[in-house]
């Protein structure tokens, strides 16, 4: 999986939960709740949508790490690897 | 008895005054004997009679002005015994009267009267309405100084690209104003509030979400909502309405739930009977009435059910607020940001997930020792996650 | 006719008189009553005249007549019922309810209408009979009309035209003597009906229109004329109207006397002295139409309001049925 | 037979129409003041004596109220009468006739009559004729329910609406600009009948719906030229049918355009125009971009003077002032 499929992944997530995001506002350090006004119900939509299309499951104490766009990317990246070795 | 009535004579004929009786209680009389002489606009007419009989008693003096279809005088028909009673013959009421809404007579309501303001061709008020454009900031090129649609167009075009809402979130978010508006003026609003030790119950959920696949993972809004619908069966006045007719208990605990839509708005539909339903039903419900009000397929009874409102303010970063109650309901509970906070456990000071809990309620239906006794039970039920 | 059917067809002049003069007194009363409303001009003392001539005409010919067409309609076989169903704006009367005491229709008897317009009615008959005879077809167009309607301009056109093209309309003017209030000497300067029609080079010829019997043979041989000549003919039947023009007139234009000396002439006394019908037979005859009179009052009462969403239907003719009728292409 | 257009005249397009309806059914005949002998007082009727006689081209004595009557009685009897009202300013002699009876026989029999009747009657000022002869009162009769107006500007409408208004089973009264008779123009050899249901797009614009019928079509053609060179696009829709009015098409291009300009030959008070506007302004108020305009003739009895006649009627000079006025201040489009 390279990085920019994640990448895919994580804007696909997002623009379920609130279509009108466009990607080209999505830099690297925007913070993805404070941007696009998601509350806890998005949040949990958009770790759920992680976990269907890239079968990663987040746990609740990682929510943080997913904070940005960077981190969410560089954080799956590494859950992924994981599984792989 | 028959009754000898003032005729009709003509189309336009109200009324005549009786000139002269030409028979007297008695006489007989027969089908077309002229019986009297009656004065109208157009002269003296001679009134026959259509019924054989004796002249029982006139009712009418000469000289009076008479309706048409007034008893002038009661006719005996011959079988009759003297005396006999009133066998009334009431003339054939005329049609019924057309119907207001007589097709023919189309009619359309007149537009309602323009203030004095500048002069907006109605094109070009519709379009400044679709594309978010203040009139007032727009210079009118069309005639006599007039704005038209391309004025309009040009301001926008000038504008920031505001973002295109759907037509129906604004004629919505004005119907919210006006609502929050009234209730603000009529309804007497008392406030009370607390703080809640949530750590028990986020553990219980923390754990709880460990063991849970994670669509089924668990939110800490649910435990609001159920937390809610125990307090109400336990203060139930503070569920229910205020109509002309004084309080109205409700029926069952619908918890209306404050949804942001995406693009601003707020709805609060109803989840219906929480208390009967476990957390995980909760749970699924309310992310079902989410995307459902999101996605503006609402069914109206959930728009309408809810017995008390709970808004989740800690969502948006708020620590607490006082919420303006949705008529006619009594109460709104008001559930703040969990932040960390000092918090004294047996004698020690640890830090523990606190939040702030608000509640308005409308004085008419709600005093303060329910108000109080509601928010203890709504802090006791959060201590106690599992049995929500 | 043999003196049995002779017999036989007084009875039946007797009884279409009755029938008339039933009906327009039990109007009088339900219009007193207020069941008919607007404008009601009866035809009472006038009897003889649409009997008569009716009896002269067939099945196919035409009638134009005015709006005091009551005696008219009946005469020429519009059921009673459906006429007062009509007097009461039914939509079970003959023109649906919507044209009322003046404005009587009757397609399948060719009844083109009573006509509030005086004298509106002289130039549709007179235009009924050019069709008749463009179209070749051996028919007479019998148009009813008052002394009255001669002062009107349409009168002189109509008398004009039809005389012109030789048109088979037969004019009957019922001269009662009055125009509404006004008497004919007041009215025209020359009274002398005939003498006018002839003027315009049709045959004329005048007829007491009190007496039944004498009115139909001058109506036979009019008809007779207009249908073998195929041009016009005018009959002038002296008639007397016993009640006012309509419901509401003072009739100061007329003294009492005038009235009274007419009555003496009651079209029913010059055909019972005629043919010698009892009052046994009278009684009988009058039994029957008073019955056939109260079962249209039921008839007539019983009927229903047109419902008001049927407005506008026959304004035009309805898409479908008329849509463009195919003429010969 | 050749196919390719024949140079004609509008009067020699209505003569044809009645030659051909003739000779198509033998029910249908011509009634009128002069029709016959003289020809027609407009020539319309010129040879059509000869051609098939006097049975079925009558003269008429001058009786407007008796011959009009006569044709509806004609037309109830079984024919297809084809009147001729000299000009509209004697039809008011034959108003109770077409009031009274033919637009109201059907509905107050209760449907047991019909008048297949058609009336011709020439309309309009324009001919230096005085009040009397200059009338333009088809927008009377326009208000009348049970009849049909129609009203044919081209070459194509003077040859194809009698067909079909012979056709309808309800009275129509067609009237013809007596300005039009001479307009010459080309007509398809086989021209034949024509709708009148519906209104006609003249000429596609994008600014302005100039709607208008009759003699005054070519007056607005001309002023949406003039209009044309200022960048103004004018839409000019001819209505051909007054009563009942195609408002799906002038509502369509009011729609489209926001602006409407009505040209009518008739008083502006209580006129053709006045009802036009008003359903305009009922039913595409909130499309309106500027205030519906009319232009009418003055409001004056037609006076006899050519230069007094032409200032009372409506001009193209007129109809382009209408439409600047509408217009937003001139700026670079």
């Amino acid at each position: 999986m390279t990085r920019d499929e994640i990448r895919n992944a994580v804007i696909q997530a997002l623009t379920n939960i609130a279509p009108e995001i466009d990607p080209q506002d999505l830099q690297p350090d925007t913070v993805l709740r404070q941007e696009f006004d998601l509350d806890s119900m998005d949040f949990l939509n958009f770790v759920i949508g992680l976990h269907d299309t890239l079968g990663v499951d987040v746990p609740e104490s990682d929510y943080v790490k997913l904070a940005t766009m960077k981190g969410a990317v560089q954080y799956l990246e590494s859950k992924l690897n994981d599984r792989l070795e | 008895m028959i009754e000898f009535r003032m005729p009709t004579l003509g189309a336009d004929m109200e009324a005549g005054t009786l000139v002269e009786w030409l028979k007297k209680p008695g006489d007989a009389v027969a089908r077309g004997d002229i019986v009297a002489v009656v004065d109208t606009e157009k002269g003296a007419i001679e009134i026959e009679v259509f019924d054989a009989g004796v002249i029982e008693r006139l009712v009418v003096e000469p000289g009076q002005k008479t309706p048409v279809g007034t008893v002038l005088a009661l006719i005996r028909s011959p079988e009759e015994p003297t005396g006999a009673t009133l066998k009334a013959v009431p003339p054939l009421p005329p049609p019924a009267a057309a119907p207001e809404r007589a097709i023919a007579a189309s009619s359309t309501a007149p537009p309602p009267a323009a203030a004095a303001r500048a002069r907006v061709s109605p094109a070009a008020r519709k379009a400044a309405e679709q594309l978010h454009v203040n009139l007032e900031a727009v210079e009118g090129r069309g005639p006599g100084g007039s704005i038209t649609v391309a004025d309009v167009e040009r301001a926008a075009s000038l504008a920031k690209p505001a973002a295109a809402t759907p037509d129906r979130l604004s004629g919505m978010r004005a119907a919210m104003a006006a609502a929050m508006a009234h209730a603000k003026r009529e309804i007497p609003h008392l406030y009370v509030s607390t703080t809640v030790d949530l750590t028990p119950s986020l553990m219980w959920l923390k754990d709880e979400n460990q063991r849970r696949p994670v669509t089924e993972r668990l939110l800490p809004v649910v435990m609001f909502i159920k937390a809610v619908a125990r307090a109400c069966t336990e203060v139930p006045a503070v569920n229910g309405f205020w109509t002309d007719h004084g309080s109205v208990q409700g029926t069952g605990v619908h918890v209306g739930c404050a949804i942001a839509l995406r693009g601003g708005g707020l709805v609060a539909p109803a989840l219906h009977d929480v208390p009967q339903k476990n957390l995980d039903t909760v749970a699924r419900e309310f992310a079902d009435l989410v995307t459902r009000t999101r996605a503006g397929t609402l069914r109206s009874s959930e728009m309408s059910d809810a017995t008390i409102t709970l808004t989740n303010l800690g969502d948006l970063g708020v620590e607490s607020a006082y919420a303006i109650i949705y008529p006619p309901q009594v109460a709104i509970v008001g559930v703040g940001r969990i932040v960390e906070r000092p918090w004294v456990v047996d004698g020690r000071i640890e830090p523990r997930s606190v939040i702030t809990v608000s509640m308005s309620a409308d004085h008419r239906a709600v005093d303060g020792r329910s108000a109080g006794s509601f928010l203890t039970a709504f802090d006791r039920a959060l201590q106690a996650p599992d049995k929500l | 006719m043999t003196p049995q059917t002779e017999i036989d067809h007084f009875h039946y002049l007797l009884r279409e008189m009755l029938r008339i003069r039933r009906f327009e007194e039990k109007c009088a009363e339900l219009y007193s009553a207020g069941h008919i409303r607007g404008f009601l001009h009866l035809y009472i003392g006038e009897e003889a005249v649409a009997v008569g001539v009716m009896q002269a005409l067939s099945l196919d010919d035409a009638i134009v007549a005015t709006y005091r067409e009551h005696g008219h309609a009946l005469a020429r076989g519009i059921r009673a019922d459906a006429l007062m169903a009509e007097m009461f704006g039914k939509q079970e009367g003959c023109s649906r309810g919507r044209g009322g005491s003046m404005h009587v229709f009757d397609a399948a008897t060719r009844f083109y209408g009573g006509n509030a317009i005086v004298a509106g009615g002289l130039p549709v008959a007179v235009g009924l009979a050019l069709a008749d005879k463009y179209l070749a077809r051996q028919r007479v167009t019998a148009c009813f009309f008052g002394d009255g309607a001669v002062a009107e301009g349409e009168f002189h056109e109509s008398m004009n035209l039809a005389a012109l093209w030789q048109l088979p309309v037969l004019f009957i003017c019922e001269n009662n003597l009055y125009a509404m209030g006004t008497r004919i000497e007041r009215a025209l300067a020359q009274p002398d009906l005939p003498a006018k029609a002839r003027t315009y080079g049709m045959v004329a010829e005048t007829v007491d229109g009190m007496d039944v019997i004498a009115v139909e043979q001058a109506a036979r041989i009019a008809v007779a004329h207009v249908k073998f000549t195929a041009t016009p003919y005018f009959l002038e039947a002296r008639t007397y109207r016993f009640r006012a023009h309509s419901m509401f007139d003072a009739e100061l234009y007329r003294d009492k006397a005038e009235v009274e000396e007419w009555k003496k002439r009651d079209p029913f006394a010059v055909l019972r002295r005629h043919s010698g019908i009892g009052d046994v037979d009278f009684g009988s005859l009058d039994a029957a139409v008073l019955s056939e009179i109260a079962a249209a009052v039921a008839f007539a009462e019983s009927g229903t309001w047109e419902p008001i969403d049927q407005l506008t239907r026959d304004v035009y003719t309805p898409p479908q049925d008329g849509n463009r009728e195919r003429l010969a292409s | 037979m050749s196919a390719s257009p024949v140079r004609t005249t509008y009067r020699e397009a209505v003569r044809e129409a009645i030659r051909d309806a003739m000779r198509r059914d033998p029910r249908v005949f011509l009634m009128g003041e002069d029709v016959g002998k003289y020809g027609g007082a407009y020539a319309v009727s010129k040879g059509l004596l000869a051609e098939f006689g006097p049975e079925r081209i009558r003269d008429t004595p001058l009786s407007e109220s008796a011959f009009v009557g006569a044709g509806i009685g004609a037309a109830i009897g079984g024919t297809r009468p084809i009147v001729e009202v000299m000009t509209v300013n004697f039809s008011l002699l034959a108003l109770d006739q077409i009031v009274n009876n033919a637009a109201t026989l059907r509905h107050m029999s209760g449907g047991q009559v019909s008048v297949p009747l058609v009336i011709r009657m020439a309309t309009g000022a324009g001919r230096q004729l005085a009040a009397q002869h200059a009338h333009s009162l088809e927008g009377w009769l326009a208000h009348i329910p049970g009849i049909r107006i129609v009203a044919p500007a081209t070459l194509e409408d003077a040859r194809g609406m009698l067909w079909t208004a012979l056709e309808d089973p309800d009275p129509v009264l067609v009237f013809e600009h007596q300005t039009l008779y001479n307009m010459e123009g080309e007509l398809a050899p086989d021209a034949g009948a024509v709708d009148i249901d519906r209104a006609a797009i003249r000429r596609a614009g994008s600014d302005v719906s100039l709607i208008t019928y009759g003699a005054s079509l070519f007056k607005a053609l001309t002023a949406a030229d003039t209009l044309a060179t200022e960048g103004v696009q004018c839409e000019v829709i001819d209505l051909r049918t007054l009563r009942p009015l195609d408002m799906n098409t002038l509502l369509e291009s009011v729609r489209k355009t926001r602006r409407v300009v009505v040209v009518d030959e008739g008083w502006r008070s209580g006129s053709l125009s006045a009802e036009i506007v008003t359903r305009i302004a009922e039913s595409a108020f909130y499309d309106l971009d500027a205030p519906p305009a009319r232009v009418c003739s003055a409001e004056v009895p037609i006076p006899y003077p050519k230069h007094l006649e032409d200032a009372a009627v409506p001009q193209p000079h007129a109809i382009v002032a209408a439409v600047r006025a509408l217009m937003p201040a001139p700026v670079a489009r």
